[in-house]
């Protein structure tokens, strides 16, 4: 008798969102993202944090897509984001290239190095993918120390300031203006959130959830899990090597440390603070841990000791991250008058 | 040839174990055939063997004339060889029409990332009519995880029912069922065996002998038997290492 | 006092409720057959009574102290053994080495001479004492998981399906160690699918199905109802 | 080049690998064992030789660092494992190796706000500077120490694991908690005790080193990557992998330092892809176990 009612109504029978409220966020979470990073200029204490919120954000959304999404952990997303920053500025440095040419060569760079990388990383699962990924990140990052010649070595590559990025049609966007360059960042990044939540929405976004899921029965129902892998993996490089590419441009320069464990594990700290597998969950938490960092370091140098804490008791008491927290409670709140 | 299947001299170790060895068999078109034999006799690497987890040490399979050793498991799937679990193996954070819908699409398409995944209007017209089959309509927008046993384990069937397979492997359908619940998934599997061929794996004699055309009887990684119930069951090797002296029970 | 007392028993295995208010005594010296079918809640009970369910509630009193705030080791060292259903015979080890696992709580010293000891009711273990444990057949490594349980002689065991899938002559055999063990003083709890011969070794006999206790009788009235049987127990 | 200078480097060698087997050993055990990998190991090295360094500067003695400071992070480690570790069990694998990466922040940034942030020299006791006449050569004394320190404290493993009964235990544990749990073993102190020996073999390989690098809040970085590709290389939960690799390591970074000394710490990582590529489950390592 139950099925007669429930049949009645198939468009009410909504995957994991009973909340209506969640499937009107969930279709316009695009746009949503978008017009919140048009005001961040505004509402954040500085616009240097506005900006690191974007490129950090893009950089946990890739991130996340390999993490939350295909439940892959990877320690060394550091290598796609230095990667893309580097080439990104050799091309300019070495080659004068133009900023489409130099942001191209850094993107599709990144996704290369992603499918080397890769293709040699989902050879092995869990706790040992987690080990290789940070260790050959960290070939990459002795790599780019002793091609000093090319890279800067130790002092990070330097000189290549674009001042001005020429579009067709005669207009210019001048990047020595810090809110036109921060709307000429964003449009990439909304462009790479509309195509994220594309691939979250195509059969793709759903053969990666039925690996997370349980990788056996996806194999046994007919799914190339090592090639979904590898694809879900070159995906993510190429977001985060945007990511790089946008740093590039902002700062102006690639310090060595973009290569670093360090930088691998602020995009894993970022994606736990805010949640994975959530969409919004990657800029909330690149948000706060960058709020964290930016008031901490006012009062303390040792301001990672503090991020250290934090990160700790979000694993012991939210795992779920902030927005993953707030998803369940929604979600356990809708679901409860059925 | 009404064989769908095949099977020559095949084994499979493990480092110096051998858990097969050398077994020949051929699977009729549209029949049912069960394989038994006490624990450790070898059924599970068998079954894996012939779904693709494992790859045989020695040996060959064909399915419908075509050599499967050395294919990697997924391609099993799109051939038409379907496989459930034992021990129940969902999609658990997913619904239970999701759960049936990633299953038909895998056969579909699995690399595009610019369609809509809702752009494919026979998918879930095929998880519905799957879920119809093993009577699980009505609880198709649960969790997988939050489904009692018995639906766990018709879900399971659904899942490798959806890619309308030519061969369905199942192991232990029946395990953990009360008998309401077995005498329904006897009655399912009745109806599948109509117009494909079934293998199955089960420990209930009772529910064997009154489903199979054939029985394969394993006994430390040889098949020691191989034939229609009544002949099996009165193998005297079969009752000397299986059955014993009082029947049914296992 | 009973040896092991249950009352109202309660255990969880995530979301699913699998035992319900389960009640019954066993007393010391007795085989208790435990029995029902596939899913019925039985390997759960044992688990519950050994402190292997991720949680369970109610009392369980082993001979006086109660069981349920302790952990397993703590229940073991009680004088409790388990034989789980899956025999888990550790792999990479001799059957020596399982079977001085049997002694590591007792922290008995002669660990040589308990060995012979439990060898000499296990003939088929004494000449493969340096063998691989797992290398062994099914029915070995059962016999092999009941020696390891006994070595250091427990007040009780708790036994799950131990014919399951053995040969028929390893099962009378094993019928005839259970007796043996009861004359001389172990107290067993049976859980079986192999019906009649546990009703057969066993003294009373408990149904359980849908993890509630719907039978209790002695095992010579449960053997000779056969439609109870065919109720709760036919496979 | 001649044959002395090969066979020194070779020694070098030799003694850098033994202290990636102590750190390696660690991760291993642990890993083995409670299924976890920890990702404050390195972290944990370096507080190794910042506990040896001040002990040194405590007592004057060399000699009670090398006894204390392992010990000492040992008990740390095993509050690490009572207080942080243990309520995740029973979670997503990834859940302790998240936590124990924050804790590796934490441990980093203490010692950078006690010991400050620069690197601090640290000197081999005077009976072990020099060096010594091995016939073929001379080699530095305090490396020929610290080859054989490990070499005990490899010798004194096997026989704790292989010959008495703790070490049954810790075979059989590492197989199958379970069935310890109902034979009378409190599997909880077990853990507890071998992830305090970890711990202990990652802190005394971090004193060992101490006075071959010099002691900064950066050092356990690189040696977590080194430990993870020894692991890889090695087999996850292989004891002896862990030993075979590690030297293997250490010989292979050293020889390279003769001859293409910018290629020295790249060759490591390049070892590392071309097993995986080979052989995923590592050297030692039993397949489908992780690979």
């Amino acid at each position: 008798m139950m099925s007669t009612t429930e049949l009645a109504a198939p468009g009410a029978l909504p995957a994991h969102g009973p909340v209506s409220a969640g499937r009107a966020l969930d279709r316009w979470r695009v746009p949503l993202t978008v017009a919140v990073l048009c005001v961040l200029p505004f509402v954040l204490p500085s616009q240097a944090l506005a900006v690191n919120v974007l490129i950090y954000g893009l950089f946990t959304v890739g991130f996340n897509l390999l993490f939350g999404y295909t439940g892959l952990l990877s320690f060394g997303h550091a290598a796609f984001f230095g990667a893309g920053a580097y080439l990104t500025g050799m091309s300019i440095v070495h080659f004068g290239f133009g900023w489409l040419g130099a942001m191209l060569t850094g993107v599709v760079g990144a996704s290369l190095l992603s499918a080397v990388i890769g293709a040699l990383a989902i050879r092995t699962r869990g706790i040992y993918f987690c080990m290789v990924t940070l260790a050959l990140a960290q070939l990459v990052y002795y790599l780019a120390l002793q091609a000093s010649g090319w890279t800067g070595g130790e002092n990070g590559l330097r000189g290549f300031t674009v001042a001005r990025a020429e579009l067709i049609g005669g207009f210019s966007v001048n990047l020595l203006d810090p809110l036109q360059k921060y709307y000429f960042l964003m449009v990439f990044a909304a462009l790479a959130l509309w195509f994220v939540s594309r691939v979250l929405n195509s059969p793709f976004g759903a053969a990666i959830e039925a690996v997370r899921e349980n990788e056996t029965r996806a194999r046994a129902c007919g799914f190339d899990v090592e090639r979904t892998k590898l694809l879900s993996f070159i995906l993510s490089g190429a977001l985060c090597g945007l990511a790089g590419t946008l740093s590039a441009l902002h700062l102006s320069i690639v310090p060595l440390d973009a290569l670093s464990v360090h930088t691998s594990s602020i995009v894993v700290m970022m994606t736990m603070l805010g949640g994975a597998g959530s969409f919004f969950g990657p800029f909330v938490g690149a948000l706060v841990f960058l709020l964290i960092e930016d008031v901490a370091s006012l009062w303390t140098s040792h301001w990672q000791l503090i991020v250290g804490i934090v990160f700790i008791l979000f694993v012991l008491f939210m795992p779920k991250g902030i927005w993953g927290s707030l998803i369940a409670l929604a979600r356990r709140e809708g679901r409860a008058p059925r | 040839m009404t064989a769908i299947m095949s099977v020559t001299d095949v084994g499979r170790s493990f480092g110096g174990f051998v858990a097969l060895a050398g077994i020949t068999a051929e699977f009729e078109r549209n029949k049912v055939t069960a394989v038994i034999g006490p624990n450790g006799a070898g059924k599970s690497t068998f079954f894996n063997v012939l779904s693709g987890v494992l790859a045989p040490s020695t040996g060959s399979i064909r399915f419908k004339g075509q050599e499967l050793k050395g294919l990697k498991q997924h391609r099993f799937a799109h051939l038409g060889i379907a496989r459930s679990y034992q021990i129940t193996n969902l999609f658990p954070h997913l619904s239970v029409e999701e759960n049936v819908r990633v299953a038909a699409q895998a056969l579909r398409t699995r690399y595009d990332i610019l369609r809509h995944r809702e752009s494919y209007p026979e998918l879930p017209q095929k998880a519905e009519a799957a879920l119809a089959q093993v009577g699980l309509l009505h609880r198709r927008g649960r969790r997988a995880r939050d489904l009692a046993h018995g639906e766990q384990r018709a879900l399971e069937i659904a899942i490798a029912l959806v890619a309308d397979p030519e061969l369905l492997l199942l192991d232990e359908p029946t395990a953990g069922m009360g008998p309401e619940e077995t005498k329904d998934m006897v009655a399912l599997i009745e109806r599948l065996a109509a117009d494909r061929t079934i293998l199955l794996v089960e420990h209930k004699m009772k529910m064997i002998l009154g489903l199979s055309d054939r029985i394969l009887v394993l006994h430390h990684g040889r098949l020691i038997a191989d034939g229609t119930p009544a002949a099996v069951q009165s193998d005297p090797e079969v009752r000397r290492v299986y059955l014993g002296q009082n029947d049914g029970y296992a | 006092m009973a040896m092991l007392e249950v009352e109202k028993l309660n255990a969880w295995y995530g979301p699913s409720h699998v035992v319900h208010d389960l009640s019954f005594a066993v007393e010391e010296g007795e085989i208790v057959a435990l029995v029902g079918r596939n899913g019925a809640g039985k390997t759960s009970t044992l688990r519950a009574i050994m402190g292997l369910m991720p949680r369970a509630e109610g009392r369980v009193a082993f001979d006086g102290t109660s069981l349920l705030p302790l952990g397993a080791h703590a229940r073991f060292r009680l004088g409790l053994g388990y034989v789980p259903e899956d025999r888990r015979i550790v792999p990479g080890l001799t059957v020596r080495e399982n079977l001085e696992l049997g002694l590591v709580a007792a922290g008995r010293t002669d660990v040589g001479a308990a060995i012979d000891e439990i060898a000499r009711s296990f003939p088929r273990l004494k000449e493969r004492l340096n063998q691989q444990g797992t290398t062994m057949s099914g029915g070995e490594q059962q016999m092999l998981a009941i020696a390891r349980a006994i070595i250091s002689r427990p007040k009780m065991v708790l036994l799950d399906e131990p014919s399951e899938g053995i040969m028929p002559v390893l099962v009378e055999e094993m019928g005839t160690l259970f007796r043996t063990l009861r004359d001389q003083g172990t107290t067993l709890l049976l859980v079986e699918q192999n019906v009649e011969w546990a009703l057969k070794l066993a003294g009373r006999a408990i149904i359980i199905d849908q993890g509630e206790k719907v039978y209790e009788s002695s095992a010579a009235a449960l053997l000779a109802d056969k439609d109870i049987q065919d109720r709760y127990c036919a496979v | 080049m001649d044959l002395e200078l090969i066979l020194m480097q070779l020694f070098s060698g030799l003694a850098l690998g033994a202290i990636l087997v102590m750190v390696a050993l660690g991760l291993t055990i642990v890993f083995g064992m409670l299924g976890i990998v920890n990702f404050a190991h390195g972290a944990l090295f370096m507080v190794g030789a910042y506990a040896g360094l001040w002990v040194a500067a405590q007592t004057g003695s060399f000699w009670w660092a090398l006894l204390v400071a392992p010990i000492a992070i040992g008990v740390l480690g095993m509050a690490i494992e009572r207080f942080l570790i243990r309520p995740l069990y029973g979670r997503s694998p990834d859940d302790p190796l998240l936590l124990t990466f924050g804790l590796g922040y934490v441990l980093v940034e203490s010692v950078r706000i006690t010991f400050g942030t620069d690197g601090i020299p640290f000197s081999a006791p005077e009976a072990l500077q020099g060096v010594v006449d091995l016939g073929v050569g001379y080699f530095p004394l305090y490396r020929l120490f610290v080859v054989g320190v490990v070499a005990l404290v490899l010798l004194l493993l096997w026989v704790a694991l292989e010959k008495t009964r703790f070490g049954l235990i810790v075979r059989a544990g590492a197989r199958d908690p379970l069935i310890m749990k109902v034979l009378g073993v409190d599997v909880g102190r077990l853990w507890l005790l071998v992830f305090g020996l970890g711990v202990g073999l990652t802190a005394l390989g971090g004193v060992l080193a101490a006075p071959m690098r010099n002691v900064s809040p950066e050092m356990g970085t690189l040696v977590l990557a080194e430990a993870f590709v020894v692991t890889v290389i090695g087999g996850m939960g292989s004891l002896l992998g862990a030993v075979v690799a590690g030297l293997l390591v250490g010989i292979a970074v050293s020889m390279t330092a003769l001859f293409a000394p910018e290629m020295a710490t790249i060759v490591m990582f390049a070892l590392m892809a071309l097993i995986l590529l080979v052989r995923p489950q590592g050297l030692f390592g039993r397949p489908g176990a992780g690979a």
